[in-house]
């Protein structure tokens, strides 16, 4: 049998202390979609920018049809037949399709051929593999779906044979994601190798030939597609069996603690993320939102925290209106706590110390007040009693945010959310990136707080997580509440294809 | 035909007090296209104004001066290039370096060298860049309207003059129809694209840097071996900043800009024309209020009044790879 | 972040930015040998006459008091993620409230005048910053642009206040008339000769305490008080405002009044302080050497107080040597601020991995 | 040891600096002592080099240029038993002395010389900052200019309003190259550094400039038709030597034509361009004015000027 198209061996890189690929090995066989899996932060996006030459690897060897390549930056890999489709797309947005597509291959100091030959092409791409887009469209104007495609034209139309698409579905609707595939198919079948990055199991079960599992850096599994099931893929991805839902505590039927009414959200562009959504939690009530990621559930959560204008729709904290105009410092003042989808770009401010990141958002409270200064003291002290209490590790106040692991930090924000003591918490991926002992932890913090008759939202789009914690899961998906079911009366499956869109027959199971 | 006459004296003064501004503000435009923002245009016209105006009384040649003041601005080009690509360095803090390096050593060497206050002596005969009297622009100037105008306007300037001229379609044909081109809008817009395109980001970057440079160099050349006939201390007076509101005037496109660049131009010489001048009725004009015009009418552009002027997406942000 | 390039912080506070003036210190004696002089010869001459007698001190202080106050103006907005380059033109405009309020009031006691004037080059410079500031916030004008722009039309203002409006009939140079007593800031010799103390007669005046009040209390706003907190978070992480409920749009315009505010106050050393009347070109750049002695301060009050008494050292020093080696005019001054922007600045990370590698293998061996 | 502080521009500006210059040199030559200048670079030094002078124990202290005022009174005050002198600028001080000049009595015979020279009638003047002492050269001429010839035209600009306007050659080649597209052929600049702009615009055009202070005529041979000599040398060559031989006195002294305070050029320079009809007529003029037969207006005694 001839050599692998593609060849890893011993891959090993390193950002500053993250060890984001540990000695990775990997083969792909010609002519076959190859799936890669691991959860937020396994490294998969790190080892295929490393293929691509993105990234140079601290050490490791590449082969290409058995030839070792030394693949030192993209040019290296577009001249060894290899295409990328990155997870954030790589275009220039006031550019045109034809100039987006053949930027790097003009062919000629003028660009007057190369746009020919690019118009020629891409009409020839919309043909033979249905990928249909318009030249001359500004590529900025594109749905994200568009955009995909132009991504993918590009790299086709440098000859690539291998292809790499880093997560292509988490930013599509379930009918792109058809078109995607059938698109991936047809590739396949003229001979094109393909590696398809992605958390979604069901994707890996329905196009994939071969898979491999990443799990904190690290390859621990290579499986033929047919031989496996997801369930086993699920456990090599998060290295446990995924316990049994905790069934300790009986989701209370308190008062509505959070209420929300037909409330809908438009971006700064003026278009609709949030569309007419309604749904109240009880005190001692965990509520799942469940939901492709960019489905809405950031711009729900962004305008109940008060950080995003709503369009419309009210809503209400322990009984009380929270006002249009309120700020985030305001309802936070009314009772809520609000621990950010992603801790690096709004949790923490990485650059200070961590006293000043433990006190973000309460800078005003008075128990860090001096008058119009700052109770240094206060702040310090309080903030080592929170790590004591939330065993984070090195227990330092005063060392600077960005020196503590993503588990540690996120442990900061989560002390300094849940310890004031909130009606309401709202927490988004609480897990993200944070490995198992700190995912254990962070799950029974959140369980004492139902417990102790809170409303908590939470956000994840880990079906797992969901699971294991809420009491009902609500799905949403292109902005609208699409269903609502009980946890102990839906499974994994029926969620899954309420957030592809596939169905939501009885949505209103539960008023 | 009198006010005529008048008019196209004015014209004729604002094209020349327009060279400059046009050779900096493309200077920019390719800069900041490219993604590095640049307000040390000032120093580099100055650092050429100086270098051009020594080298042509040293060698009595004008065409040795222009030499000079290119290679002096592609110097401070490399600084910046240096700074802002390679080190990734802060490029407005780069650009304000640049323009006081070039202040202070343009006017201690002038001081040393000629002691005349920093100034040189002024050019004469080859030094300076004579004036081209365009072919037929006597024998034309009979026709009405449209003779005086080749006479008095199109023809009669000095080579820089019609060196700018030609770089505004040359900087269109180059940004819009040239591989070149279109990868530097490219940087400026999304540099990773670029790299994931197979392209080095930092080459790119560097000859944009270079072209700014170049061009830089003949405004300041200009200055001193043809308008000024030497070199003074700083004498660019601001024009390297009035040419960045010109380029954001013209939302960095060309063509736009050369009429950005004789707007001001045209501002200017009406203000120098109406100092101290007791217009009757009105009584004596505030040239000051003149003078400001170009910033105000930029500063309500860049406030999106009218009209909305949006930068280079990545244009002050050093490329970085990793996060 | 790579390990290549993570320095303790010693190194990284007090090293690495003490190598790099002394590279631009390097770079400028290297200027000094081009034009022919000694270097060495240079720095005594300049050194002797910046801090070698008792007036030559007094002149470094009254320089400094200006870079400390232009210094702080271009740290606040710093620390708010904003670059202020208008301390020139709030200066100008500190000057003109200050001018206003003293030819207004300078008939009245001290006591009441200097406060009203003071407080007007303060009110009068936060204002010509606030306006790019809500630009920049409201309406997304880069501030670095539009503080650029206020620069050119401050100074058209001026020339055209000081020309047309106060220059007093048949005075030839433009300028204001002086300023009543009750609006002089009273000079240091003055002030201390009561106490039996006699200071040779210099420009320095009770505006370069205040200038250090001033450092004492921009240290307490940011690095103690809770808006302080919230400049600093906006500069650092606007997104984490928004979440902690800042609005960093307040904040920006805040942050620019505050440093506009300071860059004005300038105008009480120069206006109120020495010059008792208005004149042209009394910035003299000052706004600029602002920008210098804040990247060198690493924008933190203590080191901007010794940054700028640097500069003060150059600007005296180079003045007293300008008489002596005629050669080494003032201009000399300006190119060692581009060197120290440049070197401390825009190439502040250029010895990092060097250092970082000599420091490494220190620590093994 | 004597001392001198020249204006911005330095001492070899070929103009007012330049003529203070020659000045000392000559009375160095004379006598043989040396003196210690200082060129001005910015305003904050004026006080701070005056200062230096005197501590070091210079006398006489000589500035030259009327942006001295303000700095040499705080000066003057703090050092009493110093003799200072300045020039363009009344200061009246027991310490100081203060020379000015009839510029308005010399710009009177070249504006003469304009008249008799213009083809076309029509003359400009570019004033360098927009001072009085400015419109008195200004006002001078142009009364020079009607007297020479009635139906004259006479174009005036001032180049700005600061005293970068006497440091502009660019815009004075503008204003200039302006005046003469409007018809002017002969154009007279009292704007220091400036006014080689205006001399080389007319060089250029094929017209005639006319200098002032120094003798510029050598700048364009043969396109300079004179230059309004303002003779600081002599002012200044004089305070040396009265202060040499104890004679020094305060007060105020006025230099005009009468005192050969100002004059006009005449070398081979300009040989050709003055014709004996036209050096009769001002030479007459010039005599009528010291006899004081002709009383040329100054600007400056009611800051007007009767003609335009
Ligand atoms: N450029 C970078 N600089 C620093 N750290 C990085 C960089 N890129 C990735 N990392 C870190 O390396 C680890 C792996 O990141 P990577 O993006 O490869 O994970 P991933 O599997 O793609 O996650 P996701 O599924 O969320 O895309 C993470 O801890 C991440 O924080
Ligand atoms: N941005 C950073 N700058 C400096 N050091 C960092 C940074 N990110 C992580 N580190 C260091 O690298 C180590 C590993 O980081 P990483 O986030 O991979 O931790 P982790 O293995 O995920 O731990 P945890 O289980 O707590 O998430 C951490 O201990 C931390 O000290
Ligand atoms: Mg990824
Ligand atoms: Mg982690």
């Amino acid at each position: 049998m001839d050599a692998p198209a593609i060849e890893l061996i011993g891959i090993d890189k390193r950002f500053g202390a993250v060890h984001a690929n540990r000695a990775v090995s990997l083969a792909v066989r010609a002519g076959t979609i190859h799936g890669v899996i691991g959860e937020n932060g396994a490294g998969k996006s790190t080892l295929m920018s490393i293929l691509f030459g993105f990234y140079e690897a601290d050490s490791g060897e590449i082969r290409v049809h058995g030839r070792p390549a030394r693949i030192l930056n993209p040019a290296d890999a577009i001249a060894a037949g290899i295409g990328m489709v990155h997870q954030h797309f790589m275009l220039v947005a006031p550019m045109r399709v034809a100039e987006n597509v053949m930027l790097g291959a003009e062919g000629g100091a003028l660009t007057a051929g190369g746009l020919a030959r690019a118009r020629a092409e891409i009409a020839r791409f919309g043909r033979e593999y249905g990928l249909l887009v318009d030249p001359d469209a500004i590529v900025g104007e594109l749905s994200v779906g568009l955009q995909q495609r132009v991504e993918i034209i590009k790299a086709l139309y440098r000859g690539a044979e291998i292809l790499i698409l880093d997560e292509p579905t988490g930013v599509l609707t379930p009918a792109e994601t058809e078109q995607l595939f059938r698109v991936l198919d047809e590739l396949r079948r003229q001979g094109r190798t393909i590696l398809l990055i992605t958390h979604k199991l069901r994707e890996i079960m329905a196009i994939t030939d071969t898979v491999s599992v990443m799990r904190r850096g690290e390859m621990v599994a290579h499986l033929e597609t047919r031989a496996t099931n997801p369930r086993a893929l699920a456990e090599l991805m998060v290295g446990r069996a995924i316990q049994p839902p905790m069934r300790d505590i009986p989701a209370a039927e308190g008062r509505p603690l959070l209420e929300v009414e037909n409330l809908t959200v438009t971006d700064a562009r003026g278009i609709p993320r949030v569309r007419n959504v309604s749904f109240s939690i009880r005190a001692g009530e965990i509520l799942g939102i469940a939901g492709v990621s960019g489905n809405g559930q950031s711009e729900l959560v962004e305008a109940i925290a008060g950080m995003m204008p709503r369009a419309s729709g009210a809503i209400r904290i322990a009984g009380r209106a929270v006002p249009e105009a309120a700020d985030a410092a305001r309802i936070r003042a009314m009772g809520l706590a609000h621990v950010p989808e992603d801790r690096h770009r709004m949790g923490l401010v990485t650059a200070f110390p961590a006293y000043e990141s433990a006190m973000l958002g309460r800078q005003d409270a008075p128990r860090y007040r001096a008058g119009p200064f700052v109770d240094l003291a206060a702040a310090i002290a309080d903030t080592a009693g929170k790590m004591a209490r939330f065993d984070v590790r090195p227990p330092d106040p005063l060392l600077k945010t960005a020196n503590f692991s993503g588990g540690n930090q996120q442990k900061i924000v989560l002390a300094r959310e849940i310890e004031t003591d909130p009606d309401v918490l709202i927490v988004a991926q609480p897990t993200r990136g944070v490995d198992i002992g700190a995912i254990a932890f962070i799950h029974r913090r959140i369980l004492d707080l139902k417990a102790a008759g809170k409303a908590i939202l939470l956000v994840s789009v880990e079906l797992d997580e969901l699971f294991a914690l809420a009491d009902r899961i609500l799905v949403m998906c292109g902005g609208a509440l699409v269903g609502t079911r009980r946890r102990e009366e839906t499974d994994q499956n029926e969620i899954g294809l309420m957030m592809a869109g596939l169905d939501n027959a009885g949505a209103e199971a539960v008023p | 035909m009198e006010g005529y006459l008048l008019a196209l004296g004015v014209l004729d003064s604002a094209l020349r007090l327009a060279v400059p501004l046009t050779c900096a503000c493309l200077a920019g435009l390719y800069s900041e296209r490219a993604g590095v923002v640049d307000i040390g245009l000032e120093g580099k016209m100055l650092a050429a104004a100086f270098a051009s105006a020594t080298t042509a009384l040293a060698t009595g040649s004008a065409m040795a001066g222009l030499a000079a003041g290119l290679a002096a601005a592609l110097m401070l080009a490399l600084v910046h290039g240096f700074a802002c690509i390679s080190q990734r360095g802060n490029q407005i803090v780069s650009g304000v370096a640049i323009n006081m390096l070039a202040a202070g050593l343009t006017a201690l060497l002038g001081h040393v060298w000629y002691n005349q206050g920093g100034r040189t002596p002024a050019l004469e005969g080859g030094a300076r860049f004579a004036e081209i009297a365009l072919p037929l622009a006597e024998t034309l100037r009979a026709v009405p309207l449209l003779g005086p105008f080749y006479a008095e306007v199109v023809s009669g300037h000095p080579l820089p003059v019609y060196l700018a001229l030609v770089a505004v379609p040359a900087t269109w044909f180059l940004l819009y129809r040239t591989r070149w081109g279109l990868r530097i809008r490219a940087v400026g817009e999304n540099p990773a694209a670029v790299d994931t395109a197979g392209i080095a980001v930092g080459r790119l970057r560097y000859s944009a840097v270079l072209a700014c440079g170049l061009l830089c160099g003949l405004g300041g050349s200009y200055m001193a071996v043809s308008q000024a006939a030497g070199f003074l201390p700083n004498m660019t007076a601001g024009k390297g900043f009035i040419a960045l509101a010109a380029l954001i005037f013209a939302k960095w496109r060309p063509l736009a800009a050369l009429g950005a660049c004789l707007l001001f131009g045209l501002l200017d010489a009406g203000a120098i024309r109406l100092q101290g001048v007791i217009l009757p009725g009105i009584g004596s004009v505030p040239v000051q209020a003149i003078q400001a015009l170009p910033y105000i009418l930029t500063v309500i552009l860049l406030a999106g009044f009218v009209g909305r002027a949006i930068p280079p997406r990545a244009s002050g942000i050093p490329y970085v790879k990793e996060r | 972040m790579s390990p290549a390039t993570s320095l303790p912080r010693w190194a990284d506070v007090v090293l690495l930015p003490a190598l790099n003036v002394a590279l631009a210190f390097l770079a400028a004696g290297l200027v000094v040998l081009a034009i022919g002089e000694n270097p060495l010869e240079a720095t005594a001459l300049l050194l002797r006459g910046a801090l070698g007698h008792a007036e030559g001190l007094g002149f470094t202080l009254y320089y400094a008091t200006n870079f400390v106050f232009t210094g702080l103006a271009v740290a606040v907005a710093f620390h708010a993620g904003l670059f202020n380059i208008g301390g020139e033109g709030q200066a100008m405009l500190g000057g003109i409230g200050a001018a206003a309020a003293a030819l207004a009031l300078g008939h009245l006691p001290g006591a009441v005048a200097l406060p009203a004037a003071i407080l007007a080059a303060a009110l009068c410079g936060a204002g010509w910053a606030a306006v790019p500031g809500w630009l920049q916030a409201r309406r997304g004008s880069h501030v670095v642009i539009t503080t650029i722009m206020f620069n050119f039309i401050a100074s058209a203002l001026l020339v055209y206040l000081l020309v047309d409006v106060l220059r007093p009939e048949g005075m030839m140079e433009p300028s204001s008339r002086g300023f009543a007593s009750g609006a002089r800031l009273p000079f240091i010799h003055e002030a201390v000769a009561p106490l039996g103390l006699a200071l040779p007669k210099t420009p320095l005046n009770l505006a370069f305490p205040l200038a250090l009040l001033a450092a004492l209390l921009v240290w307490l706003l940011i690095y103690r008080s809770r808006l302080g907190y919230a400049i600093r978070i906006v500069g650092a992480n606007p997104e984490a405002a928004r979440y902690a409920g800042i609005s960093p749009a307040k904040i920006t315009v805040l942050a620019m009044a505050i440093s506009g505010a300071l860059a004005g106050m300038m105008a009480v050393n120069e206006i109120l302080g020495v010059q008792h009347r208005l004149l042209l070109a009394f910035t003299a750049g000052y706004g600029f050497v602002g920008i210098a002695v804040a990247l060198m301060g690493r924008g933190h009050p203590a080191g901007i107080v010794l940054a700028a008494l640097l500069f003060g050292v150059l600007y005296q020093g180079g003045t007293e040597l300008a008489f002596d080696k005629p050669n080494i005019s003032r201009d000399m001054i300006v190119v060692i601020q581009g060197l120290v922007v440049l070197f401390a600045g825009a190439l502040e990370f250029m010895l990092r991995p060097a250092l970082a590698r000599v420091l490494q293998r220190r620590r093994r061996g | 040891k004597p001392a001198i502080t020249f204006d911005v521009g330095g001492k070899f500006d070929k103009s007012f600096n330049e003529a203070a210059y020659n000045g000392a040199e000559a009375f160095k030559k004379k006598t043989g002592i040396a003196y210690r200048d200082f060129e001005i670079q910015n305003d904050a030094q004026r006080e701070q080099a005056l200062t230096r002078f005197a501590r070091d124990g210079h006398n006489p202290i000589i500035a030259i240029g009327f942006s001295h005022g303000n700095a040499l009174k705080k000066v003057a005050a703090e050092f009493p038993n110093t003799r200072f002198a300045i020039i363009d600028s009344v200061i009246d001080m027991p310490n100081v002395q203060s020379i000015v000049f009839k510029e308005h009595e010399g710009s009177y015979l070249v504006g003469l010389l304009a008249a008799k020279a213009s083809k076309s009638g029509k003359v400009g003047f570019v004033g360098g900052m927009d001072i009085p002492l400015i419109r008195r050269f200004a006002c001078g001429y142009v009364q020079g200019v009607k007297a020479g010839r009635a139906d004259a035209e006479v174009f005036q600009n001032m180049t700005g309003t600061t005293g970068a306007a006497f440091n502009d050659p660019l815009k004075g080649a503008e204003l200039a190259k302006a005046q003469i597209g409007r018809g002017a052929d002969v154009v007279y600049h009292a704007a220091g550094n400036t006014g080689a702009g205006v001399l080389r615009a007319a060089a250029d055009a094929g017209v005639l400039g006319i200098g002032v202070d120094s003798n510029q005529n050598g700048m364009h041979p043969g396109k300079v038709l004179t230059s309004m000599l303002k003779r600081v040398d002599i002012a200044v060559e004089k305070i040396l030597t009265e202060a040499h031989a104890g004679q020094w006195k305060p007060g105020l002294t006025v230099l005009g034509l009468a005192e050969g305070g100002v004059d006009w050029a005449q070398d081979d320079n300009n040989k050709v361009l003055i014709t004996a009809e036209m050096r009769a007529a001002v030479d007459k003029a010039a005599a009528e004015i010291r006899s004081g037969a002709v009383k040329v207006h100054d600007y400056m005694a009611d800051q007007k000027c009767p003609v335009q």
